[in-house]
């Protein structure tokens, strides 16, 4: 069983749907950085996008660009993953809920606000009959709709899937989690991320789609090798863990080129990637992104979006590498590790074919 | 009746999110569902809610609608006879 | 197939840098090419008669070959150069289209007609080392890591080839772009040759 | 291996591959003096392509590109396009690539009289491509191969290479070149044109004439096979080697020709082989210098010919025109006469023809030779 | 990777009480769930609902969770029901090697939210318990040792979804054993949410009467224990039932309503009688979605009709009896289907007196007490998310 990545498109800070950012990424220094959005109307009719939230404009556009790319209109799975869902739309009725005591409320924020609203609309558009699900597991949420489709490929219940993370930050849940310390309180930059000396990120949005196929064609990016999932893991689970997926792969750890982590300069955070490196791939040279994107709960789609691009051009700028070496051994497999609050862990192994 | 009328149109643009449409685009007498405008039940459910927070007439069933958004003018007919604010 | 990176060279206006490490250059008020030919102390009195592009790629390849290259004399069957770049010869073709321009100043020069092709570069490359493998030229709008790591592959479809010269070598308006990297199949040292190791190579 | 599936030629003998054939099968060449051409003060003898009849085919070609087209590039977009024409290839389909072999390309737009109506970027060989590659809506981009005068054997042996390894299942060769004031000025400086109808290989050849035209090939994978028409010529190989003597000059000893020549025989029954295709430009180094090549090699026995004599030294376009014209020949079991040539004497002796023979072996040899000391072979086969 | 995968325990909390006995002896007794709404804080009391009756502080006390710490309601029903589940099917003592942990929640942290909403003042560790994910790590917690879990958020099908995740990481190889379900609280969210959709009923619901004018929200949580049939057998535990069949399709209709002809419901039904290799005529019992809503009944019933046509086996929603426990409401009915499996019973639809015109069956107005093999659970969402899973007796 093969798996390729057949197209992909994505909406974050940097420039959206193409890759000419790819080779020069834009840099910030605010706390909070919002995506930014193609021209919606090339991808949805405004009579369909008027009761639309952000995050459901993006999650459509980014779809039907792959839908696009791929001619593949009737994919047999429609999965997103999504940290906080339709926060937008949430928090309109929640604000109107609290604010009018009950009173008045709209159902279209309502009835937009849940989380299934993104996979469910991008089967209505599509008008797609097949399996649709979402995901909704914090920082692994992209993870997981990648595990969900990764394993119906494998059992050959599908042939084609459409895996997709989304996740927008509004100035109200941006202002809450600030206080819950997850982005740092003074200037952001590459030098304080990379210093990991207190806590906190800084507040990015992230939007990615994934056209995945059983099949290798003209149009294949790469090749998406496997996907795991872990929940506290001891350091001996995790070795064990690469242990497994590189050996189903007849691979060694040599094999791997690139490990590219979510190391977002929170202190906290950052010290499991070094660990993790320093355990498993001491030789390999690590990679960052979050520097360039913000975080976000689906920020491991971009991260996706970056490898996957990487191996398609095979260069990786020294942009994105945390060690900055810019000799690599090649770019034929890179290793994507990410954990949320060192519970929830991810490994993603994608390669060139 | 006229200014009414003017009043309900700006409303239910804001209300639906029809940016691209402007008052003078609404046709007072087409059907506001289907072939008109082509509203959906969705916004039916909506003008259900403008209809108690702006002129207090409280609609307790989606179907009762029906009859009443046929068109802006005869939604302005039912608001003039029915108001409580 | 495994091939790696034995060394390379980037020029540019300000910078000449050989496997990693800038090579200094005494600078004076003549054209920097020529500086560069004197700071290296090569004998090769026809190197005044190329033009930029040609110097450019020739002071490049000397440096790329000096450790790998020192036999000049006896033919080298086994490499291959194959070159790219964005403006073709435009640069001698403006100063060749000067000389043709004014019908009462119409002296056209051979000399410098000569240089009107960009694979020139490769000619002399070629001759001043006894290169006697495949040379190709190719034109693209920007450098590109992914072409260059191509075209230079495909040197190796040819099966007595074992080694290559490529790269980027452009010069127009004054502008001097050049990355020669010297590469070798199944040899162990060096850089891999890779798309991504071209890319940051040239930048 | 690949097959070629269809071709064009457009040159001064007419705008399709068997009209030039048929010229040529008769012995009539394209080459005409001109007393004034090019606002240059000497006379010429060269093969032009008509000025009229290009517009016309242009024209005729209905598209909905609002692009101001030089020449250069009419020329060979008529070319590929009633190559096209003759397929049921989608060239707007990302498996078809485009590849242009020329030496010059717009380089007439440097006289500034002739560029105001188009952008400064026009000079530029890859913008030329892109705008050739664009009118048929391909997608991908177009590769530019500027080899001098064996730039279409390199585009052919980058066909080649491209269709054995890549997703590309067709490859749109065009060979295209254009006389202006920049070229023939250049080699007149050269002294190396003739005023006459040059003779290759004869012992009186003085100098060579140039040439006009814009060519294609589009070869397929093997794979293919039911899109192969029935006269197909496939091209089994090919060599570039270099001479690593002289940039202007050819080798005194042919040794980069003899390396392109063996490397591209190496698998081939000698027997098989009809005929050479030669450069033989008719200036008295390069015809010495083939001439010893292919004794060296020994191959020189074998009937020998060379189609400068009817189309003159057509540069980037020469490769791919004497390709489809010596593979016309080749299905019609014909070795075509050497133009121009009465006594014939080279350094080393050679089996020339001077007239049309007949033969039914399977294979032709092409062979090169270019400024900067390059050499090219290649060796083809009849389906 | 075609190895039955069968259900070793469960565990329930609904309107209907704690554990499966409450819930058979409820639904054997006919006696509802639904009723006063007691815990919620809304203007919108009059609604009848489907609610736990227990306080979070019982259920804390219950759990022996500290006073201090942060948990809201939806994990707290999940972590009951889930003991209960794990209790049965002996995971702490006889483990498996690897166990995942599948949750399905919509409505995650929001009755927290909503009610500290905007400003979070002195509250700020409810900020984090907001998100789906939180109720699922603070229900993983309590048991040591789960070494995969997520979170399925598909709103009314949530947990169907979850069971049909855990079957495939079963199937695959991936775990041993798999924890799957849903939880999910009553909150003034939803509640205001399905208000102003207007699908509510005022009264108790009437799931496929003629009359039915909406849904009740209930709120409650439960999980099964999946693993496969040959690991039961390993660890010496004694299955329930199979998991025989499952579908996820989607209607692609509407966003909140369903196809008239019910394709998405249709399609649901028939792949997960494929996947389980059965006819139609197998099908013992089907329990329902069932909402009580004008649209979904209509929907679900064309569905029922065109696969069972003629055969119609018997049908009821036990949403009559638990109200709409929303994400919960997949894996709630699940343990209702399997509980009807166990004891050859099949729970009436309540409050149903008038037949639906557009349909060609009633649904079981009464208790019935027949063999059964094999039963089809629906379970539908928004969005027009909807799956079917089969359970069948092991014979």
């Amino acid at each position: 069983m093969n798996i390729y990545i057949q197209a992909a498109a994505q909406i974050s800070a940097q420039e959206p749907m193409g890759n000419a950012w790819f080779q020069r990424p834009l840099r910030f220094t605010e706390r909070y950085v919002r995506s930014i959005d193609p021209n919606f109307k090339e991808y949805i009719n405004p009579m369909e996008a008027r009761r639309m939230g952000k995050i459901l404009k993006r999650a459509l556009a980014t779809s039907l660009e792959v839908v696009r790319k791929t001619g593949i209109d009737h994919p047999d799975a429609i999965i997103t993953g999504t940290g906080l869902g339709c926060i937008e739309n949430t928090e309109k009725f929640l604000t109107a809920m609290v604010r009018d005591g009950e009173m008045y409320l709209q159902p279209t924020y309502f009835m937009q606000s849940t989380h299934n609203t993104i996979s469910s609309q991008i089967a209505l558009h599509l008008k797609c009959n097949k399996y649709n699900t979402t995901y909704a597991q914090r920082g692994i949420s992209f993870e997981s709709s990648l595990l969900d489709a990764y394993m119906q490929f494998e059992l050959g219940k599908i042939k084609s899937a459409l895996v997709a993370g989304h996740d927008e930050m509004t100035p109200d849940y941006f202002v809450l989690l600030d206080k819950i310390n997850y982005w740092k309180k003074g200037e952001v930059n590459e030098a304080v991320l990379r210093k990991s000396d207190s806590l906190g990120s800084f507040a990015g949005e992230a939007s990615s789609c994934f056209m995945l196929e059983n099949k290798k064609t003209d149009l294949t990016i790469c090749e998406l090798k496997g996907v795991d999932l872990f929940f506290n893991p001891s350091p001996l689970r995790m070795k064990e863990a690469i242990e497994e997926l590189l050996s189903k792969h007849n691979l060694h750890i040599n094999d791997i080129d690139v490990v590219l982590t979510g190391i977002n300069g929170d202190k906290d955070n950052d010290v499991v990637y070094h660990q993790f490196q320093q355990h498993f791939f001491p030789e390999t040279p690590m990679a960052w992104y979050k520097h360039l994107f913000g975080e976000s709960f689906t920020a491991t789609g971009l991260a996706t979006y970056i490898a996957a691009t990487a191996i398609q051009k095979q260069i990786l700028p020294v942009d994105y590498l945390y060690n900055r070496t810019s000799t690599l051994n090649g770019l034929k497999k890179i290793l994507i590790y990410n954990h949320f609050q060192n519970k929830d862990h991810a490994l993603i192994l994608l390669s060139s074919c | 009746m006229e200014a009414l009328i003017l009043e309900l149109k700006k409303e239910i643009i804001e209300v639906l999110n029809l940016e691209e449409i402007k008052p003078e685009d609404i046709d007072e007498n087409a059907p506001l569902f289907g072939e008109g405008l082509g509203l959906d039940s969705i916004d039916a459910l909506e003008l259900i809610v403008l209809m108690e927070k702006n002129y207090g007439i409280k609609l307790n069933n989606a179907s009762e609608g029906r009859d009443i958004f046929k068109s802006v003018r005869v939604m302005a007919e039912y608001i003039e006879k029915n108001r409580t604010k | 197939m495994d091939v790696t990176i034995c060394s390379y060279c980037r020029l540019t206006n300000d910078k000449v840098v050989v496997n990693g490490m800038e090579i200094p250059i005494q600078k004076t008020e003549g054209p920097w090419l020529n500086d560069i030919y004197r700071s290296l102390k090569i004998s090769y009195p026809k190197f005044f008669k190329m033009d930029n592009l040609s110097k450019a790629g020739f002071l490049a390849s000397e440096l790329l070959l000096k450790d790998e290259i020192i036999d000049k004399e006896n033919p080298k069957k086994d490499i291959s150069i194959v070159l790219m770049n964005r403006s073709a010869s435009l640069d001698d073709d403006r100063m060749y289209q000067e000389t043709i321009e004014d019908k009462n100043n119409y002296y056209p020069s051979p000399a410098v007609f000569v240089y009107t092709l960009p694979n020139i570069v490769n000619g002399e490359i070629a001759i001043r080392n006894k290169i006697m493998g495949e040379t190709s030229f190719y034109i693209s709008e920007a450098f590109s890591a992914e072409k260059i790591y191509n075209v230079a592959m495909d040197a190796f479809s040819d099966e007595s080839i074992s080694q290559v010269v490529c790269g980027w070598t452009d010069y127009e308006l004054n502008k001097c772009d050049v990355l020669l990297l010297w590469i070798r199949k199944e040899n162990q040292n060096g850089i891999p040759f890779n798309i991504n190791n071209i890319y940051h190579l040239h930048i | 291996m690949i097959y070629q599936l269809s071709d064009n030629i457009i040159s001064s003998l007419g705008f399709t591959s068997e009209e030039n054939y048929a010229a040529v099968k008769e012995g009539v060449s394209g080459l005409k003096y001109y007393e004034t051409a090019f606002d240059l003060p000497e006379g010429l003898m060269a093969s032009c392509i008509n000025d009229e009849a290009l517009e016309d085919a242009f024209f005729s070609i209905k598209t909905k590109s609002k692009v101001l087209y030089t020449r250069f590039e009419k020329a060979a977009i008529v070319s590929a396009y009633r190559a096209l024409e003759k397929t049921n290839i989608n060239p707007a389909g990302d498996n078809v690539l485009f590849i242009l072999s020329t030496t010059k390309g717009n380089v007439e737009l440097l006289d500034r009289n002739k560029s105001k109506q188009y952008e400064s970027e026009r000079v530029y060989l890859w913008r030329s491509a892109q705008l050739i590659s664009s009118f048929f809506g391909n997608p991908t981009e177009a590769v530019v191969v500027s080899n001098a005068c064996i730039s279409g054997a390199a585009a052919q042996i980058t066909a080649m290479r491209l269709l054995k390894h890549s997703a590309y299942d067709f490859a749109v060769v065009i060979g295209a070149d254009m006389l202006s004031k920049f070229v023939i000025s250049g080699f007149q400086s050269f002294k190396s044109l003739s005023t006459e109808i040059c003779k290759p290989f004869d012992k009186n050849r003085c100098g060579l004439n140039l040439g006009e035209a814009a060519a294609t090939l589009i070869y397929g994978k093997s794979e293919n096979e039911n899109l192969i028409p029935e006269k197909s010529v496939m091209l089994l190989a090919g060599a570039i080697a270099n001479d690593a003597n002289h940039i202007s000059g050819p080798s005194r000893t042919g040794a980069g020709l003899c390396i392109a020549i063996e490397k591209t025989i190496q698998h081939t029954n000698i027997q098989d082989i009809a005929f050479i295709n030669a450069h033989g430009t008719a200036t008295p180094y390069n015809d010495d210098m083939e001439s010893m090549a292919i004794t060296d090699t020994g191959l020189q026995a074998l009937a020998v010919n060379s189609l400068k004599g009817f189309f003159g030294h057509t540069l980037g376009a020469a490769g791919v025109v004497e390709t489809i014209i010596s593979g016309k020949a080749l299905s019609d079991n014909t070795i075509l006469q050497c133009k121009g040539l009465e006594i014939q004497e080279t350094v080393c002796p050679l089996n020339v023809l001077m007239k049309n023979e007949s033969s039914n072996k399977t294979h032709f040899l092409k062979l090169l030779s270019g400024f900067g000391g390059c050499n090219a072979a290649l060796l083809l086969r009849k389906k | 990777m075609n190895e039955t995968i069968v259900v070793s325990g469960m565990g329930i909390i609904t309107g209907l009480g704690y554990g499966k006995e409450a819930t058979i002896t409820a639904l054997r007794s006919k006696r509802s769930g639904i009723g006063k709404m007691h815990y919620l804080n809304t203007i919108h009391a009059d609604y009848p609902v489907g609610e736990v009756k227990m306080s979070d502080e019982k259920m804390r006390e219950f759990l022996g969770i500290p006073a201090d710490k942060i948990i809201t309601r939806t994990p707290l029903l999940g972590i009951m029901a889930i003991k209960e589940a794990i209790k049965e099917a002996q995971l702490e003592e006889k483990r498996p090697r690897r166990i995942a942990f599948i949750n399905g929640t919509t409505v995650g942290g929001m009755e927290k939210s909503e009610q500290y909403y905007p400003e979070f003042v002195n509250t700020e560790a409810y900020i984090a318990a907001h998100d789906c994910g939180t109720s699922c790590e603070a229900i993983a917690e309590t048991f040591e040792g789960f070494d995969l879990i997520t979170t399925i958020s598909t709103a009314c099908s949530s947990a169907a979804n979850a069971i049909i995740l855990g079957a495939n990481l079963l199937k695959t190889g991936r775990v041993d054993a798999a924890v799957v379900g849903g939880t999910e609280c009553l909150s003034k969210f939803h509640l205001n949410g399905f208000s102003t959709l207007m699908i509510l009923d005022k009264e108790a619901c009437k799931p496929f009467d003629a009359n039915r004018v909406g849904l009740n929200l209930g709120e409650g949580a439960a999980y099964l224990v999946l693993e496969k049939q040959s690991d039961a057998k390993r660890r010496g535990i004694t299955p329930l039932c199979k998991l025989s069949g499952y579908a996820n399709t989607c209607d692609a209709f509407h966003q909140t309503a369903s196809s008239p002809d019910g394709q998405g419901a249709y399609l649901a039904m028939r792949d997960a009688l494929e996947d389980a290799k059965l006819k139609p005529e197998d099908i013992d019992y089907i329990n329902a979605h069932g909402t009580g809503t004008q649209n979904n009944d209509v929907s679900e019933g064309m569905a029922i009709v065109r696969i069972f046509n003629e055969n119609i086996p018997p049908v009821s929603s036990t949403k009559s009896f638990t109200g709409h426990t929303t994400s919960a409401a997949g894996s709630v009915e699940s343990v209702i289907s399997i509980l009807a499996l166990q004891h050859d019973f099949i729970p009436a639809n309540l409050n149903f007196t008038t037949p639906m015109p557009e349909l060609s069956f009633t649904p079981v107005k009464d208790n019935v007490t027949k063999k059964l093999h094999h039963v089809l659970s629906n379970s539908f969402g928004f969005g027009g998310n909807d799956s079917a899973c089969i359970f069948s007796k092991i014979e």
